[in-house]
């Protein structure tokens, strides 16, 4: 064990710091739920592929750095620390891509990757359906195989970023009569086909941060398919597991958050102790900050001596969404009636982050696997209790 | 001893229920809200003056129905069921409170009468809300000035809006200047009308929650029994039901505080401040775990504009810190717990 | 709604507190899971009984004194604020006796009842078995009808004061081959009969709080069935619902408990506001405390006026062990590293009860029915939500 | 960068691991702490000291095996796990600490070749701890005394025992006079050797509280695997299912904050009071969850002395408050947190 940084990655942690002080904008973008907001958050991601920043853990030849998690890790402290903004295209370079890098053919590699990392591509999920979402092998939209081409029909829901993305990434049944999680294949295909339908869907603070995809014989080239035909559903676990495991949610950001928490509790200080309870939070909020950094310091050691990512996907998951519920909440106890005002009302000046926050915080133990979902994994997988 | 409600009190309440379910259906106030400016319906309003609501609390001697807090209190936890922006009970129960206990006979006469007809919309600015909501379609707003009782008309103020998460809250910064136009109380008499508001305030906040509660666990139960995943409803899992009992539980035992607080207020009590600030932390913390396991058990859904739930849990967020946040009604207990001469134990509830 | 007590209640918590003050042992009686404890313990329901006091709610010429749930609302405040000693036949005079009082013959009444008012019978229960606890319709133990009499053969678990009671109730299997909640009978009978071994289970604390009970073909009188042959489902039931509605648990413990928190707290306060969290947790447990007072007074009212109990008994039990939990656990964090000490050791002079108290606390979550149980029984029953 | 264990760290545990699981089942432990005075079996310390766990902290000139505070708390969550008595790291891991820090040689080399030999138990009194465990047996107490080290026989002090609800726990109030006689530190020496004292005693209290709480975890997955209600193991329940899930959140969470405060003890860093107390407080929310859910899972079963899981309950309530209760650690970690020149946010971390 040895905590210290190699001259390398203080190196690494200097360099990417000076390229964000002289980049990152010095006023906040628009939300990317916006249109406006959509295209400043590409332009920024072209800017950071300019660096392979937008990507550093890929290889270089697909336009990252080929850094480890450790650099990982560094940059992504640096890059919360700037308060540089929202990553548009997380979908495709966080999720997707470590999935396309296993199981995609060099073509496929050669042709999605570099336009993800400078986010000329930018992706949306397919992966909930009407009537699947924690349920995800009841996927009832179809792909049915005609020659070189699929033909896609059904319907897909909550996907994130889909109303300004340009391509999808998601499982559909192409076999026909299979059940639950055989027969599904994991195609990509771009959103302005023929044939899709994306309608908007508006969330809490009224921005259509997710759509409903409607796919009405939909045709697309079999090339977009990804591994075998009826792999899908391993291929997607792995994405799963990616997503719920280390790259979802960097611990700098809910550093970040701590740190902001703790800024607010002591210019407030007085006033918060009123109630005791607070002063608690904040201490406790900090601490599990540094908890879930620690971790995921040890899982990506662990990683490097070649070890699987396991459980951590599922106890990570809890951890750090229930983190972040509860150092939103504090916040918002901290503002009290402030707490309500909307980003853009005049009394919400430098308080805008913490409402936003919170609402996105609160769907943290909803996506990517409803946290009951996540402890019946923990319980069957990584405990071995009996199945109901 | 005997606390439990009249059957006059619960049969007011129930038909004021019965007519919310018809006229305040969820897509009717949405409309509102994202339709109009102002937020509110002159339909509406007037149809809640036939009902007799905006009368409630004014003196039978300038027209009213004279009923007191324990009325109020059932028919809040209504108001907050069906999401009726909560500047009703700022306007006839807290602010009718406020220009019922001055002297001027005259402007009690004009305002009074004025809300029995429901042709009057009161606002209130005090320190509690840095923002003051339903300011520009008052018609008479009254505001605190070191707890002086003043009074002015929107056009005598300046207005700034700041909008709410909750879409019907209609706030604004005010900007004004207390002169002896505008004074019509000193702040002798003031301080004891001031303080009644704030403690009525509170409780209106309570019941309202308590409502909410309710509303939420009644949507969080009805959408976990629709919908299915893994071949079931979600409802028959037991971390949902759990979720759900949890929910029961706080509003099971935040309901008899409210009601104690209620009756304190209308009956006076030694320590009705931490009364009444231990029925407010007691029903907010209902609503903000129903908030938080309603949405859990709607999963994506519960984060949608379409979803109803929103509107309720937008409001309970809201509530949280109107006429006074946590902070302020922890402190206010503690003060009275923590006091050398606290009367605490078996045999000092009453 | 009138929260004033009337003339006559004021003067009846006066006499209650006036012969309290008189009579309550002046030191704690030894634990009532010893058998000098026992006896003890025994003896002051006896005094207690002399004046009613033992069974306040019951009829006058069964020993009580007709007292309304106002009035036992009163005594227990009166009983809790004098610390007098805990109720050793509780499980006689307030779980079984609203049941024998509903369903007893007019014979088994005055055979039972004065001699219980007085505790020259104290009583155990018998409902769980190794097999069956919260499952309570999972019971085996037989009750075979021959003649005048039951066979009775099996066993019974968790019996509380089984070590030194004189009877038992409980049920019994009546009917060959039924299953579930069918073919049970209630059968009552003296623990000294041939054939009963009383097996002591120490608890936590080291003392035989409770008995596993084997009956080997013990002989009862048919006059000791309560109620009909197969009914004893329905009866037991009804005394589900008396144990976990009022009767059990009444507020003032829980307002004791609370008040001497406070006051420990307080002689603490300044080591005590190292941990905001104390503060905090001292304050919410008084005011739930208070919630639990008034929503058993409001119950009380609706019961007055001819409600019947309802979900009160579920949301009941799962609000006042959680809250005897937390308040115990807040104390043993005030007390830090004299927290772990035995009631006899020479430095838990003051603080003996806390200890025994926060284990006593830990069993509130599980007997009387889980409160798993009760959060289905909530949802299942007052929500109307699925069954599984 | 890499914040994990060599393999020669976790083949030492493993190989300690195994020993345990044979030699320290708890009916053996049971029977020592319930059969005799002291608790202790001199067989099983022999068993210890053949596995070098007496010997690991004395540096290798006294003939020990120098291993450093990283051993210790991959090896400490073991003795936690099977529930060996907290005084052995207070002997071989504070105590032998406290000892090589000593300048007097011959006292050294005395004790600290005791300690290798297994020949020396060794007893800690200090302000943190208001009862000192083991001290009748012990051949040594060392005592703080405004932060000068002493050094006593347990025949030199008065000793009262004091029952602890953990039946393994042996503690005594002493009863002693300072003199230059016992004295073998004076303050200014001595400040920096307690300090680092305290601050391995809570991290060896962190590391068996994960330990306690990974053992009952592991006794409430299988005890809800083997108990049938309503016709399935209740561990098939989603409750019970997601008590467990949450026991094994915080300890995986918990485990990584112990492993970074052990480091820097082994290393020294500017902010160890923190990340020791961190730690121990982490440590210590997965040990008390474990034990409320754990028994929740065993019902009436974890209610009783007989099942297993209350030895291990039992431990972890004793511990919560030795070496520094709650309120101590807390403390600690808001004098650094809330300093003004702290040092938090992304990137400040190592």
């Amino acid at each position: 064990m040895d905590l210290n940084y190699t001259q390398e990655q203080q190196q690494f942690r200097a360099t990417v710091r000076g390229w964000l002080e002289a980049h990152v904008p010095s006023a906040p973008l628009p939300s990317f739920d916006t249109e406006e907001g959509f295209a400043a958050h590409r332009q920024w991601e072209a800017k950071l592929a300019s660096q392979g920043y937008s990507a550093v853990t890929w290889p270089k030849d697909l336009g990252g750095l080929g850094a480890d998690l450790i650099e990982w890790l560094i940059f992504e402290e640096e890059y919360w620390r700037a308060g540089a903004p929202g990553r548009v295209n997380q979908n495709g370079i966080f999720l997707l891509a470590p999935t396309l890098m296993e199981y995609g053919t060099a073509e496929q590699k050669a042709r999605f990757l570099p336009r993800m990392a400078t986010s000329e591509d930018t992706w949306a999920q397919g992966w909930s359906e009407p009537g699947a979402g924690s349920d995800m092998a009841a996927i009832r939209s179809t792909a049915r195989r005609e020659g070189d081409e699929f033909v896609i029909n059904g319907q897909k829901i909550w996907s994130t970023r889909a109303v300004y993305a340009d391509w999808l990434f998601g499982l559909f049944r192409s076999e026909s009569g299979s059940s639950r999680h055989h027969g599904l294949s994991f195609i990509l295909m771009p959103l302005d086909l023929p044939g899709i339908t994306v309608r908007p869907i508006r969330q809490l603070n009224g921005l259509p941060g997710f759509a409903e995809i409607f796919f009405d014989n939909v045709r697309v080239p079999a090339n977009n398919l990804l591994g075998g035909e009826g792999e899908g559903w391993r291929i997607a676990m792995a994405t799963a597991g990616f997503e719920r495991g280390l790259m979802l949610r960097s611990p700098a950001r809910f550093q970040k958050t701590a740190a902001d928490l703790v800024a607010l509790y002591q210019a407030n200080r007085e006033r918060c102790d009123a109630d005791p309870a607070i002063r608690d939070a904040v201490m406790k909020c900090w601490m599990d900050a540094e908890a879930y950094t620690l971790a995921t310091y040890a899982t990506a050691s662990r990683l490097a001596k070649g070890a699987k990512i396991g459980a951590e996907a599922s106890t990570n998951k809890i951890f750090w969404s229930e983190l972040d519920v509860k150092m939103h909440e504090t916040a918002m106890s901290i503002l009290g009636a402030r707490a309500e005002l909307m980003p853009h009302a005049p009394r919400a000046e430098g308080i805008a982050q913490w409402l936003d926050g919170f609402l996105f915080s609160l769907a943290g133990p909803i996506y990517a696997g409803t946290n009951e979902i996540q402890r019946n994994i923990i319980a069957e997988r990584m405990l071995g209790m009996p199945r109901a | 001893m005997n606390f439990s409600f009249d059957d006059q009190q619960v049969q007011f309440r129930d038909a004021v229920r019965s007519f919310l379910v018809v006229q305040a259906a969820p897509e009717v106030l949405r409309e509102h809200w994202e339709t109009t400016d102002s937020g509110r319906s002159p339909e509406m309003r007037q149809k809640i003056t036939e009902q007799g609501l905006t009368a409630l609390s004014v003196p039978e001697a300038y027209g009213g129905l004279q009923q007191g807090d324990l009325d109020w209190v059932l028919l809040l936890q209504e108001v907050g069921y069906h999401g009726i922006p909560d500047s009703l009970s700022d306007a006839a129960y807290v602010g009718v409170g406020i220009v019922a206990a001055l002297e001027d006979e005259a402007f009690k006469s004009e305002w009074l009468g004025r809300m029995c007809e429901g042709k009057a919309r009161l606002a209130i600015s005090h320190p509690l809300n840095p923002l003051v909501h339903d300011a520009q379609i008052a018609d008479l707003i009254l505001l605190w000035h070191n707890d002086e009782v003043h009074a002015a008309t929107p056009d005598q103020v300046g207005l700034e809006l700041n909008p709410s998460i909750d879409a019907s809250r209609r706030l604004y910064k005010l900007d004004w200047t207390p002169s002896d136009a505008t004074r019509v109380c000193d702040a002798a008499s003031g301080k004891a009308i001031w303080a009644q508001a704030v403690n009525r305030a509170a409780v209106a906040v309570g019941a309202q929650m308590v409502g909410l509660a309710q509303r939420m666990l009644d949507l969080g139960v009805d959408y976990s029994a629709q919908r299915k995943q893994f071949g079931k409803p979600i409802g028959s899992f037991q971390a949902i039901k759990h979720q759900m009992a949890d929910i029961a539980v706080k509003i099971e035992f935040a309901r008899p505080v409210l009601h104690r607080a209620a009756y304190a207020l209308q009956h006076g009590d030694a320590t009705l401040e931490a009364k009444v600030s231990h029925a407010r932390l007691a029903c907010a913390e209902a609503a903000l775990l129903a908030a938080r396991n309603a949405m859990q058990a709607h999963g994506a859904m519960g984060y949608t504009w379409e979803a109803d739930l929103q509107m309720f849990m937008k409001r309970a967020w809201a509530l949280e810190s109107f006429w006074g946040d946590r902070l302020f009604h922890k402190q206010r207990v503690a003060q009275a717990l923590f006091a050398a001469d606290a009367q605490i134990g078996p045999g000092t509830t009453f």
